[in-house]
């Protein structure tokens, strides 16, 4: 990484910028709340923050401590129950964009936020579960999922399916009914990984700066391909970076 | 119709060893006083139901409340695991718990259905996840008119619904506003409901996002200021963040965890509501 | 994204002949104006879908608009019959109506589930009753985990909503408070919606009650007050009670009411909005 | 009837009589909301209304006008939507009574508002429908119904059911799955008909002052039979006539 930024920041920054301005985006707890509201504050000022805990429209201007932060009822269009949430605005495909997390993420972007090790009954480490992620990631028209890359969290296959990516490839979505496109990007601390559109395999399409294809391999759990030419992404704006910089202090501040 | 009361005596007559609790408020609201109580009366065998069995659960599993865990996602929100939740489902401690996994979706309707007076809710979920294969109140259904597979979940009429809000009147009639989650369904989806309250006033001034529960549908009211914390209570108190933060290190280690419980839940300087 | 225009632009563009339109109001923002304006571009082979088609649906289908009739309570609320949508049943005049009955509770659910994304809905209804026998839309289903049977509804999913709101703002939000009936749910199943609006204000305060549809659910926005005439806004107009038993005469008798409808609708006199 | 009141009158007391102080009362349009306001009015101060239009405990201080009267939004504890009174009070058996009209009911309790002569398909005489008397008749704990008693409306068997009372007799509430008790009176203009325990058959069970039986069964469409003793009604009370011209006259001065 170069100097001036780390690379949390620059993938918090390439998430942002995969927001178009004016869609609805369904924002799921962690790092996807960080990245949308950076877009809403720099190039979506239109961009439509939805939270599962029942906001429709928040436009917090600082960032939101939890999904239930009192900053998003208070700013948002509409507040409604969380049963609407999914049943009126999440199931039926109103929302453009889905914004997901993951602990382990594998090469047909299924995602698991369950158990690792053992089995369901005895897992080895019990994850908090599914949330809102698996019907957003069904029903999302598409689907961006934001996760630092490890060997741990990158692997050939998740070892229990908490939300469905491509299942076991082409064909899957369709077959489960699954009415969303899919995961579009991963988007990661090294780059972004698309999904190759014959085998759905996810491949390393984009590069952050003085990122290596070595260490990406060393990061991903999976002999995982890179596009003929990697594009290269460009590094934070000083306007992005300021932007980002300030919802971290006032995190920071009313910790 | 709702009956006004101090906490320990809705807690001592609505929730028994054996039932099936629902304490609900999505990341507003959160009923942790009733909770606290309900641990302080040394419920056993409890069935806790929650959709995000936050901190306020990882206190009652491991104070050895619950015998199982119906719930769709269990963590400490911005800070980490549930450490007394982990240590029940991956060492059995204090005592094993059996625990049935949904979605949030999944939750969310089963309250709807059992608010609804139905044995079931269909949605679009789950399919091709392993919460189906691993979670029998799931179960595929076909559209009588179009053919077509959807997914069904058994409804959820607990014993006893817990919730916390900002008033009610002196009928006992209830109003929570700012985010609502799921409290109105998990609430008409019971038999029994406590709701604790920041304040007890004259008259409910309608406002805006407002919950009304009128009191026929409510069966004891508590007036339990701050019963929300460390969550809040719009309009009246503020998350307190570093309680989910110091949570962390205490909910770690057994030991801390049993010295936490005498010293703010049964110890005789704890406070008692 | 809601664009606002005039009410003729709104119907222009996006009520076609042969659409399903559903225009709801329940007893309160009845859409009137919208659907004179139906009339007025001479609409046809509608199906008309309503809860209550009460004299806005008398005078569509006297004036020739629907086909087709999607209902659960027709009449004249307070008053009698509707005199035109019997004239079209009884007698097939200005032509045969086609009808597809429900309940109120059938019509509400198939709403919820078009709003839903769902193929049908589930509901204790209709077992034992008349309806059930003579509307293809209601069948039995059963529950996956107890064996209940139980009754299913289809979808509704029109091609356009039309509903009445108090306000919306510049970016066509809309907010409509008071008995707010089933029309979010209208809008949310419908591929397209317009919405008239007693008034479009910089900026909506939420209000006790308050239906909020963000401007992105939302087709067309069109400033009309007194638009729900001789229903009512409230907060803006009173409901006009002798109109509605002053509609009566009128629709008894087929001349006077081409009359009424020349002079209304129709003629050069008529108030276009 | 005796002078200084109407049969109609007579009527409408004896169904707000009906309403005990307390319970929950789904409240039809036309003479259940006279009755139900009535009785609130008068010996039921916290008798909580229920309209189909989304309000919950309303509380008008005159007749509302329709069922969408604004005044019922304005006094009620709770206003809500259509879908949720249907689906969450209504259905679950939250209502202690379900108080109809009726154009024709039979001896088993069935009411008919739906077509008269002709078929379904083509009808001597349309009614409006069902609305919501299926639900209500289907799922309050009891039913009411406040009807005038005419050959016409009172028939041996109604054309069509729109709303279930006792079917075809015993057994077909259990049947169908019916949870509610049904309809335990029918209040007519003449006095008050209740089912045969036994054989569900509406039986004359109560008359108002000065009703011979000789005039009910004119008045009657089937071979209607009477307690060996029927009760006879007391006429309403000054108080009771009072509140309710006064509600009357709200009504013909809002007209």
């Amino acid at each position: 990484m170069s100097e001036g930024y780390t690379s949390d920041e620059m993938m918090t920054v390439a998430a942002a910028r995969a927001l178009t301005d004016g869609i609805s985006c369904f924002v799921g707890i962690g790092l996807p709340s960080a990245a949308s509201n950076l877009a809403r504050a720099t190039h979506a000022p239109n961009l439509v923050l939805i939270y599962e805990s029942g906001t429709i429209g928040a436009k917090p201007d600082r960032l939101p401590l939890s999904i239930g932060d009192g900053i998003l009822a208070e700013t948002a269009d509409a507040v409604i129950t969380v049963p609407e949430i999914f049943n009126y605005w999440l199931q039926p495909g109103r929302i453009d964009v889905g914004f997901l997390g993951a602990a382990q993420i594998d090469k047909f972007g299924n995602i698991n936020t369950t158990i690792v090790g053992g089995d369901y009954a005895h897992p080895k480490v019990r994850l908090p579960g599914a949330g809102g992620a698996p019907e957003i990631a069904a029903s999302s028209k598409e689907v961006i999922v934001i996760v630092r890359q490890t060997k741990r969290a990158f692997v050939e296959r998740v070892e229990f399916i908490t939300s469905v990516g491509y299942g076991d490839g082409p064909g899957t979505r369709e077959k489960l009914g699954l009415r969303g496109k899919g995961p579009r990007q991963i988007i990661t601390d090294l780059g972004i990984l698309t999904p190759d559109p014959r085998t759905c395999e996810f491949t390393m399409t984009a590069l952050f700066e003085g990122v290596s294809r070595d260490t990406v391999r060393e990061r991903t759990g999976w002999d995982v391909q890179f596009a003929t030419e990697p594009e290269v992404i460009a590094p934070p704006t000083s306007h992005e970076l300021a932007a980002l910089r300030k919802f971290n202090a006032s995190e920071k501040a009313s910790e | 119709m709702a009956e006004i009361v101090s906490l320990a005596q809705a807690v001592a007559d609505a929730v028994h060893d054996g039932d099936a609790v629902a304490m609900e408020g999505f990341t507003h609201l959160i009923p942790f006083a009733a909770g606290h109580e309900v641990i302080r009366q040394r419920r056993r065998d409890l069935t806790l139901i929650r959709m995000t069995p936050d901190v306020i659960y990882d206190q009652l599993i491991g104070a050895g409340c619950a015998r199982k865990l119906i719930f769709s996602w269990g963590g400490n929100p911005g800070v980490g695991s549930l450490h007394r939740f982990r240590d029940a489902v991956e060492h059995g401690w204090p005592r094993p718990l059996e625990i049935e996994e949904h979605s949030h979706a999944g939750m969310a309707n089963r309250y709807v259905a059992g608010a609804s007076g139905l044995p079931f809710a269909v949605l679009r979920g789950y399919a091709g996840t392993g919460l189906a294969e691993v979670t029998d109140t799931i179960k595929p259904i076909t559209c009588p008119f179009t053919g077509e597979t959807l997914m069904a979940v058994q409804a959820l009429n607990p014993d006893v619904a817990i919730i916390h809000a900002q008033q009610a009147d002196r009928h006992g009639n209830v109003q929570l506003w700012g985010l609502a989650g799921v409290q109105k369904e998990a609430v008409l989806a019971s038999r029994r409901a406590i709701v604790t309250v920041e304040e007890i006033v004259d008259e409910l001034q309608p406002r805006p996002t407002a919950v009304v529960l009128p009191a026929w549908a409510v069966s004891y009211v508590a007036r339990v200021p701050n019963g929300a914390h460390p969550s809040y209570a719009s309009g009246y108190t503020e998350r307190d963040n570093q309680y989910y933060q110091a949570w962390d290190p205490i909910a770690r280690d057994r030991q801390r965890f049993s010295g936490w419980l005498e010293d703010h839940i049964y110890g005789e300087t704890a406070v008692h509501r």
